[in-house]
């Protein structure tokens, strides 16, 4: 069973970014924040990453140059060469195939990574429901581990009181 | 405290967010109006008259339509390559100003791109149902198989058609979807019933709104929104050389690729305005959709209209220059004066004269005009494409074989049907779909409608 | 379906060689066909006598004139004429052959050694003439057959389908197994299976391969181009110069069958069929076994003649079989391969002559074997028009 | 490969054999029997391979499997193969068409026993192995549903031996009691029918025979007989003319025997072989025809003014020659200059008039002779034979008829309930004759008020010889058993003369006791009875005679009678045979009716042809209705070249008893002949046309006419050519030094295909575009889908209309503008555009640089129809076959067995086009492998080239050296059709050089 977690509900993002500084300043790791929109400064203040864009980039250079010119190669100039129009097997048209190619393993890459690494797709549980998160609430979640003592849970909720949370709660 | 700036008011009222998934939501949480049922009604039959006319054609041949030995292609491509054309502004529309992070595309983006999902849709169908023999339609696709193995012909402009255009649908939906998750989780943390919250919740892929999540969100919609950005010229570029790679006067033109693009991008743009401004007066979404969205667009709409002229003007320009008999016939003797002169100088006058009145800032402000020049800017697009397809056709290189076209009722059902398809769509969006993307207005609501405070 | 490929320029080098052991004999001149009929050389009596030997026993003149017109012979009180009449009772039809073409048969049968004994192959789905109804078709792919045994590529295809579906229903819904890597990796097994077999059913729509109907009569091609050495051609006729190898007429039957009236396996039965035919004037109603699609043009005369193929390579071993079977799948690919890998006859034919551009690459080395495909072989308006 | 067979019973095995025509997908094969019902049940019940079909996958999946579905083929062999059948290999007979008006030797291509192509007999010195549109459709014929099936009496059904017993009963009663009794006739041309009607009238007294054309030649004759003292036709030697003067007399195209007179004048126009002469061909005439068309000079006029010309052109010559001039009124034209260039080349030129007026063919008679032509250009020792009837003795016959004089009438090969002038004087004049019969193979407008018919055989079921000129014999032999239950003629006539044995064993004892004699080069008569069929013709030399000398007296005789001109009224009305439908008698043959006039390029009409002066000063306009002659009704065709106060119109249209095809096509026209009681003639200098207010629309295959000074055909002037012989033709060496490209070439490592057209010897008759039609199993698409301008042709003739003025409203654009002929089929680019757009390689090169069309490849996005600058790519718009919309001839069993079995019939959605008879090739590919030889030039003859009678089309192979082809392809004059737009064509086309003075056009001023 997970730990249970606290929760600071807010509906306005300045005081969310205020209480994740402080909270941060603290020295207690914030496990997750949810927000109803992208917030870029939560992304700086949490210091996540993601590596996407790099698979992406993979995804096009191996996927479409490599794949698709030489499946184009072998189609064309192995397999069943044909005189078309007086045009060599593969004139410059596979430039083309390749640009779209590429771009289409691209997009599959890339959306797939996003699903697996996210866990997304139909039928994908949520893994938090709260009121109104999607809506206007922004939620700061601290995971309550056995090294969190009952002090600093009053310590984060104090945090969160004095920076204009709605709602300290604990799931 | 915000790293972007922006300019102008782009969501008005100083809304709270909840307000804004408030009214958001409204057209589908309220009971549809009236005009809906209405709509709905008039598109569906339009829609079924279209299939019914698709099932003919099917069933018989093609000699069901007007095509003969000369004009080939009809209005089914004049269709396909305006259908494209409005499928490919929402797109672009969405993606150039994501890449360029223009942050006022957020009222609106997610009505484009709905558009040019339907759009890409009612545009396939033609090429489908204009083959000879749909049902060997799948020769299209190199797949292997037991017959040496053959292949298909990868010089074919319709073959990088057929990959440009299923990529293309492909990833306009894939991106339009991807946009609208977090709005689905927002209506299924807001649906009451159980059934409809089961379809939202089975719809919006367990999204939450995590931090984490966000972020490879946004990375994603980005990686997936560039390289679409060139996907989208990348498509009408191609649409463009079915044409130029012909050997046709008025086809066998270098222009082609990017006059397309841009003329794709001009209806496009005017169909974005067309839709924006039912929704903003149906909806009575103001708030939303404000003078100034619409102001931009019609500047826009200025800016791409005096591209349009130019290129008209170039064509016409080179084939006087080139001396060519051919394409000196194509474009004076047979456009710009002749049989097709009625079609050539609507096409001029709807795109390159008419919308220079968006010059005029009374006219950019007013719905009325608006919403008229948008419907004509894609009727003038239409035209423009009909003088592409049939006036080169019809009378080219030898003139015994000269022959005029005229679309036939089950032509003209067939476009009628593909409107239908797209009213049907777009209605169907506006009524289950968010219409607006809701967490991107969040986004910008404080920055932009607190800056005048 | 990736074996497939790899299996048939295998499985043609092995027919290829096969028959060219088979043919590596003193060759037959065409008006032997006839002659075959009745007699074999060294293989027994049959209508009429074994020829083994004959031309050291008789004199020349004398097979001459007896072939050309035995009956005068007989007529005229020739001894030994008379002598095998009353042996045979049949009397040999008259020839309308020269002297030289007689000359010709006779140096055949001088000159003939019997072929190095085969093994016979084990006939694996040999189905006797009186015992094949039900048969209707053995339709499916042979690939198939061999993996999953024959017919039951029906029941696979269900049984995954099923598989497939109950598997998503749990993963979504009920939940009946808990582990959900076993869902995947019965829904991804399930989707290859399923995938693979209408790949490969889809491809094979049309096509008959393994296709052996039953015929009007339970005609054996083992018995007559068997073990009775009849040529091909005295029955088709038009493979050297027709497009049509021909189905013969039933005179072509009654040649024989004037004589024969009785058959090794069936007796009279399905013999008396053809005399039902003659007498009735009603032509007998064969199935085509081999069928290609009505835009394709195939040439006997160019494979058999030109070509210089054997029958075999593209029918099989017929000679073994007692009910015709289409051995190979007639697709397109089966047929380019062919054209890819044969090697035409680029200096034996003098048409090939106003090549020259290619007699200058071979000669330079540049080129060392003209296949059919360097020759136009592969284009699309060799079959197709 | 001629071959020839024995009897005519062995082929009643041959529709035993399953004989495949290809169709284009995999529909079940179609035997010549059709399927029989046990056959298509046991086509349902197949499931062996349905797979996808039992599980009941989606929709798509399923339609997959039903269109693959393979039925249970039979294959039925003979009971007894027929010794000279092989199935899949095709016989050639020799055989001979003469139909009472076009005649040609031929050979025909059976296949199964099917005939399914006509060739020209290269054996033939008249036809030398041309053909014409109408004689190479003449196979479909064969196979027309609506030919009379069975016998009829009065109406109904019955058989042989009733009427005959009948008929002999009647005949020996009549001839008994002295009644009169007539065999009405077209012209026989074969020796042994004559001699049968001999053998007839000796059996029955009394009885006499007349002889009657649709088109009457009658007054030529009599002029000869007049002037000449012969009363026959000569025979022309075009070839041997240096100027050749045509009134009126499409010489080209349907003036007596257009075959041998295109082949001649063909030799006149030939410059690939170094000459810088040709000859020179002047015309007048009342409307466009095909041979004005082909003139260097033109002078459209009346058909009132002919006389005057030529009696003009009479005095000149005469004059000249210190001769009596006759009384003459001006002549529109200056005739001196042309007068003065004949005169220069005595016995070197030839004047022609196909006017049924017996002054006319004096004068024309009058100036061969004071020319000396004849011997030289004309000449009796040989007498054409083909047009024996005599208007005169027809008006006798029908006057006599409507008296009761007649007591019974057996006509044979005569309609003229449809084509005489006065119809209903005929039919009236057969219900007041005792007893009828009809020898028609159709129960046509004639036969229909017979008491009678014995449908005649088609002539590809018969045995008939044949003697169109004076000992040139050809033989005709039957290619198929009876289709229906009819008889031939010359049967039905023996047996009532009470003639033992078959018409066969007739002919063959005629020509063992008259022709065996003329030669000695065989023993015995079968020997050279069958080398005769084998070659399909016998030619002795004709007995010398003296050259007749024309009778000068005959002016003095005819009195001032003979310098009378008739003045024309306001409107003069001239009708012509149409290149397509001539007289009418293939009118139910779908694929004339759809073969485009070579002018108007009008398909399944006929219309009052009008110049545009003309009909703008009179109101009318294109479709408007007319009424001619309070007559009959019909649409206005504006016709450039039409001269000013004249309109023309096509016969042979309007027949309502024809069959499905050609009933109510058009209207009949016949009736506005005009006849004096004596000679009918075919224009009425009077006519009245009304017009009805309403419209009509008129199915075209071209509306543009005029080049729009593009570079399409090229031409020039003799002088020009003389001087530089790529005069007119300077730009393609300027578009071959340019020619460049960014790819490497491909190398065609074996033939490499091509095609030469000479514009010079391209008359534009038509013959190829049929022919490629027979060949090829080209559709037929009907009137509507015509006008949608969906014609389906591989092969079409471009006409384009050319003047040195543009100006619109000037006598020489509305009346005598230069005409240009191209034959344009698919030009086999080797850089074809259509080839790099289809996206599933549907069309492609082969190494023999052919632009190959996979049907069964194709989806039909018709990308490639787009692609092509030349336009010859068709689609299937439709479904063709069994298609009850398209009832043609692909729409039941028996018409469907024409079609040639080794190309595919092309499946609705597929596109098609021109292979160059890539069928024709592979087969004598195959011919030269299995002899162990190199292919030899000009083996190959794609179905164009044969069917032409000029020899204007060169086929064969561009890599081999010295080829009769690449001699074309080497001439300066040789271009390839838009070579600027580098799609390196196959076929190359020779500029057309005309013999005309540089900025002269043929002129006539009217006001």
């Amino acid at each position: 069973m997970e730990n249970k977690r606290i929760i600071g509900v807010f509906d306005d993002e300045k005081n969310l970014f205020d209480s994740i500084d402080l909270v941060q300043e603290k020295g207690y790791k914030i496990s997750d924040v949810i927000t109803p929109f992208a917030i870029e400064e939560i992304f700086d203040k949490l210091k996540l990453k993601t590596r996407i864009n790099i698979a992406a980039y993979f995804y096009g250079a191996i996927g479409g140059v490599l794949g698709i010119y030489l499946s184009l190669y072998y189609m064309a100039v192995i397999s069943y060469p044909l005189n078309i129009g007086g045009k060599p097997t593969l004139s410059l048209s596979f430039v083309i195939l390749i640009f779209v190619g590429t771009i289409l393993a691209v997009v599959t890459g890339t959306l797939m990574t996003f699903f697996i690494i996210d866990k997304k797709g139909p039928g994908a549980k949520e893994h938090f429901q709260y009121e109104g998160i999607t809506d206007d609430k922004f939620l700061i979640l601290i995971e309550m581990t056995p090294d969190l003592s009952a002090e600093d849970v009053k310590k984060i909720n104090a945090i969160f009181k004095n920076n204009g949370a709605l709602k300290v709660d604990e799931k | 405290m915000y790293k972007k700036s922006v300019r102008g008011i782009l969501i008005k009222g100083n809304k709270t967010y909840g307000e804004i998934t408030e009214q958001v939501l409204a057209s589908q949480e309220k009971k549809a109006p009236l005009w809906w049922y209405f709509a709905m009604f008039v598109f569906s039959v339009m829609f079924l008259a279209g299939i019914w006319a698709i099932a003919m054609t099917i069933k018989e041949g093609i000699g069901l339509w007007g095509n003969n030995n000369n004009v080939a292609w009809g209005w089914a491509i004049i269709n396909f390559v305006w259908w494209i054309g409005i499928g490919h502004a929402g797109t672009a529309f969405s993606i150039f100003l994501l890449v360029l992070r223009q942050r006022w595309r957020t009222s609106i983006n997610r009505a484009a791109e709905a558009m040019t999902v339907f759009a890409v849709l009612a545009a396939g169908l033609f090429p489908m149902i204009h083959m000879g023999r749909i049902w060997n339609a799948f020769f299209i696709f190199p797949y292997p198989n037991t017959r040496g193995p053959l292949w298909v012909n990868f010089n074919s402009p319709l073959f990088w058609d057929v990959v440009a255009i299923s990529t293309y649908l492909f990833t306009s939906a894939a991106f339009w979807y991807l946009g609208m998750l977090p709005d689905l989780a927002t209506v299924r943390d807001r649906s009451k019933s159980k059934i409809k919250r089961k379809i939202y919740d089975i719809a919006s892929f367990g999204w939450v709104g995590s931090a984490r999540s966000w972020l490879r969100y946004e990375v994603t919609a980005v990686i997936v929104g560039g390289v679409a950005a060139p996907l989208v010229i990348a498509v009408h570029s191609i649409v463009a050389m079915d044409f130029a790679t012909s050997v046709f006067p008025g086809w066998h033109t270098t222009i082609f690729p990017p006059y397309f693009v841009v003329g794709a991008i001009f209806s496009g743009f005017a169909m974005v305005l067309t839709l924006m401004i039912v929704i903003k007066v149906a909806f009575k979404l103001d708030d939303f959709v404000t003078e100034g969205h619409l102001d931009a667009i019609g500047r826009i709409l200025t800016f791409v209209s005096l591209i349009m002229g130019s290129s008209y003007a170039t064509e016409i320009f080179i084939a006087w220059y080139s001396g060519v008999e051919g394409e000196m016939f194509t474009f004076f003797h047979n456009r710009i004066t002749g049989e097709y002169a009625f079609q050539f100088w609507a096409m001029v006058t709807c795109n390159a004269i008419i919308p220079q009145l968006f010059w005029f800032k009374k006219v950019r402000r007013s719905l009325l005009m608006l919403f008229i020049i948008s419907i004509i800017i894609n009727i003038g697009m239409w035209f423009e494409r009909f003088n592409i397809v049939v006036t080169s056709l019809s009378k080219d290189f030898l003139p015994a074989t000269w022959v005029e076209y005229h679309a036939t009722n089950i032509e003209i059902l067939t476009y009628l049907g593909t409107i239908g398809l797209f009213g049907v769509g777009v209605l169907l969006f506006i009524r289950y779909i968010p219409m607006m993307a809701m967490n991107e207005l969040k986004m910008v609501n404080k920055p932009t409608s607190t800056i005048d405070k | 379906m990736k074996n497939r490929f790899t299996i048939i320029p295998v499985f043609f080098l092995f027919t290829f060689f096969s028959t060219f052991n088979l043919n590596a004999q003193n060759t037959a001149p065409a008006e032997w066909a006839t002659c075959s009929a009745c007699h074999t050389i060294g293989k027994g009596r049959l209508v009429g006598p074994d020829l083994k030997g004959i031309t050291e026993t008789k004199d020349e003149a004398w097979l001459i004139s007896f072939i050309k017109s035995s009956q005068t012979m007989v007529k005229n009180g020739d001894a030994e004429a008379v002598k095998i009449f009353d042996e045979y009772k049949i009397p040999m039809p008259d020839n309308n052959l020269t002297d030289d073409q007689i000359k010709g048969i006779l140096a055949y049968i001088k000159n003939y050694k019997e072929a190095p004994k085969e093994e016979p192959k084990k006939e694996e789905k040999a189905v006797g003439p009186g015992e094949s109804k039900g048969h209707e078709g053995s339709g499916s792919m042979k690939t198939h057959e061999v993996t999953y045994g024959a017919g039951n590529t029906r029941t696979v295809f269900i049984v995954f389908l099923l598989l497939f579906f109950f598997s998503l229903i749990d993963l979504g819904l009920t939940k009946i197994i808990k582990a959900k890597f076993i869902h995947y990796i019965i829904i991804l097994t399930s989707l290859f299976i399923i995938g693979e077999i209408v790949y490969v059913e889809a491809a094979a729509l049309g096509r008959q391969q393994g296709y052996s109907p039953d015929q009007p009569i339970n005609f054996s091609h083992k018995v007559h181009a068997g073990q009775n050495q009849i040529d091909c051609q005295y029955c088709h006729t038009g493979i050297n110069n027709s497009r049509h190898a021909g189905i013969p007429s039933t005179n072509v039957c009654m040649n024989c069958h004037n004589v024969v009236k009785s058959g090794a396996l069936t007796g009279e039965t399905e013999i008396n069929k053809i005399y039902d035919s003659w007498e009735n004037k009603k032509p007998i109603e064969w199935v085509q076994v081999h069928n290609l699609p009505d835009y394709v043009y195939f040439n006997h005369a160019q494979h058999v003649n030109a070509g210089k193929r054997e029958c075999t390579e593209c029918h099989g071993n017929v000679e073994e079989m007692d009910r015709i079977v289409q051995v190979n799948d007639l697709s397109m690919g089966w047929c380019i391969e062919c054209h890819r890998t044969t090697k035409v006859q680029f200096e034996e034919n003098d048409y090939y002559k106003s090549f020259v551009e290619l007699h200058e690459k071979i000669k330079s080395g540049e080129k060392g074997v003209i296949t059919v495909e360097d020759i136009g072989g592969t284009d699309c308006s060799a079959c197709h028009y | 490969m001629k071959k020839y067979w024995k009897s005519t019973e062995e082929l009643s095995e041959m529709v035993q054999q399953n004989s495949p025509v290809r169709t284009g997908e995999q529909e079940p094969e179609f035997s010549v029997e059709g399927l029989d019902e046990a056959e298509i049940k046991q086509g349902l019940k197949s499931n062996r391979r349905d797979f996808l079909k039992m599980l009941g996958f989606s929709v798509g999946f399923a339609s997959l499997a039903t269109s693959c579905e393979t039925p249970v083929r039979k294959a039925i062999p003979y009971l007894t193969k027929p010794e000279e059948v092989t199935p899949g290999i095709a016989n050639h007979y020799a055989s001979t068409y003469f139909d009472g008006h076009d005649y040609a030797s031929l050979v025909v291509k059976v296949r199964e026993g099917r005939p399914i192509k006509i060739e020209g007999n290269e054996l033939s010195s008249i036809t030398q192995g041309g053909t014409s549109a109408r004689i190479q459709a003449s196979v479909l014929s064969l196979y027309d549903g609506n030919r009379q099936q069975f016998p009829l009496k009065n109406g109904e059904h019955s058989d042989y031996s009733t009427i005959d017993k009948d008929v002999k009963t009647k005949l020996g009663e009549i001839a008994a009691k002295g009644g009169k009794t007539v065999i009405l006739s077209s012209t026989v041309i074969s020796p042994s029918t004559k001699q049968l009607f001999e053998a007839f009238k000796e059996k029955y007294p009394g009885s006499e025979v007349v002889y009657y054309d649709a088109i009457s030649y009658s007054a030529m004759k009599k002029a000869n007989k007049e002037t000449f003292g012969k009363k026959t036709l000569p025979a022309y030697h075009f070839d041997n003319a240096e100027i050749i003067v045509g009134f009126n007399c499409d010489f080209l195209g349907t003036w007596l025997s257009p075959i041998e007179f295109s082949a001649q004048y063909a030799k006149t126009r030939d410059l690939t072989n170094g000459n810088k002469k040709m000859s020179k061909h002047y015309q007048f005439e009342s409307y466009l025809s095909l041979t004005g068309s082909n003139a260097d000079v033109r002078y459209p006029i009346k058909p009132s003014e002919e006389k005057t010309v030529l009696l003009n052109l009479y005095n000149y010559i005469a004059g000249k020659s210190s001769m009596d001039i006759l009384k003459a009124g001006k002549s529109p034209v200056d005739i001196s200059k042309l007068a003065d260039e004949l005169m220069s080349h005595p016995s070197k030129s030839l004047i022609v008039s196909g006017t049924n007026d017996v002054s006319i063919q004096v004068l024309v008679n009058g100036i061969n002779f004071l020319l000396a032509n004849l011997g030289g250009t004309l000449e009796f020792e040989r007498n054409l034979q083909i047009k024996n009837g005599c208007d005169h003795a027809f008006a006798n016959l029908v006057n006599e008829m409507n008296e009761g004089k007649v007591d019974a009438l057996i006509m044979y090969n005569v309609n003229p309930g449809y084509d005489y002038v006065d119809a209903e004087k005929f039919i009236n004049g057969m219900k007041k004759t005792g007893l009828t019969v009809s020898l028609s193979s159709k129960n046509d407008e004639t036969a229909k008020h017979a008491n009678y018919v014995c449908p005649d055989n088609h002539y590809l079921e018969s045995w008939n010889d044949a003697e169109p000129y004076n000992n040139l014999y050809s033989i005709a032999q039957p290619t198929i058993h009876n289709i229906f239950d009819t008889r031939q003629a010359q049967e039905s006539l023996m047996a009532w003369a009470g003639i033992e044995g078959n018409y066969h064993d007739f002919i063959q004892k005629y020509w063992e006791e008259n022709l065996f004699g003329k030669q000695s080069e065989y023993l015995l008569f079968t020997d050279f009875w069958n080398n005769s069929v084998q070659k399909g013709i016998f030619e002795t030399d004709a007995e010398t005679i003296e050259c007749p000398l024309f009778d000068f007296d005959y002016f003095n005789r005819a009195g001032a009678d003979f310098t009378k001109v008739k003045a024309g009224g306001d409107i003069e009305l001239v009708l012509y045979e149409s290149i397509a439908i001539g007289p009418g008698i293939m009118a139910n043959n779908p694929w004339l009716q759809e073969l485009p006039d070579p002018m108007s390029k009008a398909v399944w009409d006929n219309y009052v042809a009008v110049s545009p002066r003309f009909a703008k000063d009179k109101g009318w306009e294109q479709e408007d209705v007319v009424k001619v002659n309070a007559s009959i009704e019909l649409p206005i065709l504006i016709q450039p070249g039409q001269p000013y106060g004249t309109v023309s119109i096509a016969l042979g249209y309007g027949r309502t008893d024809c069959g499905k095809v050609g009933n109510g096509i058009g209207k009949n026209a016949f009736g506005l002949g005009e006849t004096n009681g004596d000679l009918r003639s075919y224009s009425n200098l009077s006519a009245t046309i009304e017009k009805t207010g309403e419209t009509y629309p008129l199915a075209t295959t071209q509306t543009h006419h005029d080049m729009k000074g593009r570079e399409i055909v090229k031409e020039t002037t003799i002088a020009e050519y003389a001087m530089n012989q790529a005069a007119g033709n300077e730009s393609h060496k300027l578009t071959m030094d340019k020619s460049e490209t960014m790819y490497p070439e491909y190398e065609f490592p074996g033939a490499h295909w091509g095609l030469a057209v000479d514009f010079n010897k391209c008359t534009g008759c038509n013959a190829c575009v049929v022919g490629c039609q027979a060949e090829n199993n080209v559709a037929v698409i009907g009137k509507e889908e015509v006008k949608n301008r969906r014609i389906m042709h591989w092969i079409r003739i471009d006409r384009y209309f050319s003047t040195e003025t543009d100006e619109i409203n000037s006598p020489v654009v509305s009346e005598n503008p230069e005409v240009l002929h191209q034959p344009v089929m698919c030009q086999q680019c080797d850089n074809a555009p259509c080839e790099n757009v289809c996206p599933v390689a549907a069309v492609l090169h082969t190494k023999e640089g052919l632009n190959a069309m996979v049907y069964n490849r194709c989806i039909g996005t018709r990308y490639c129809m787009n692609n092509c600058p030349y336009r010859v790519r068709r689609f299937n718009w439709y479904r063709y076959l069994d298609n009850d919309k398209f009832d043609y001839n692909f729409n039941d069993d028996i018409s469907k067995m024409v079609l040639n079995p080794d190309v595919v019939v092309r499946e609705r959605g597929v596109n098609e086009k021109c292979t160059f008879c890539v069928q024709r090739i592979q087969e004598k590919k195959l011919v030269a492998k299995d002899e162990n030889r190199p292919l030899r030039d000009g083996e190959i003859i794609p179905a164009c080239v044969q069917a032409c009678p000029t020899k204007a089309l060169t086929f064969g192979d561009t890599n081999l050296k010295g080829s009769e082809l690449n001699k074309k392809f080497e001439d300066q004059r040789a271009y390839g059709l838009l070579e600027d737009l580098h799609t390196v064509p196959s076929v190359q086309y020779l500029t057309k050089v005309r013999n005309k003075d540089a900025g002269h056009q043929g002129e006539k001023h009217h006001s």
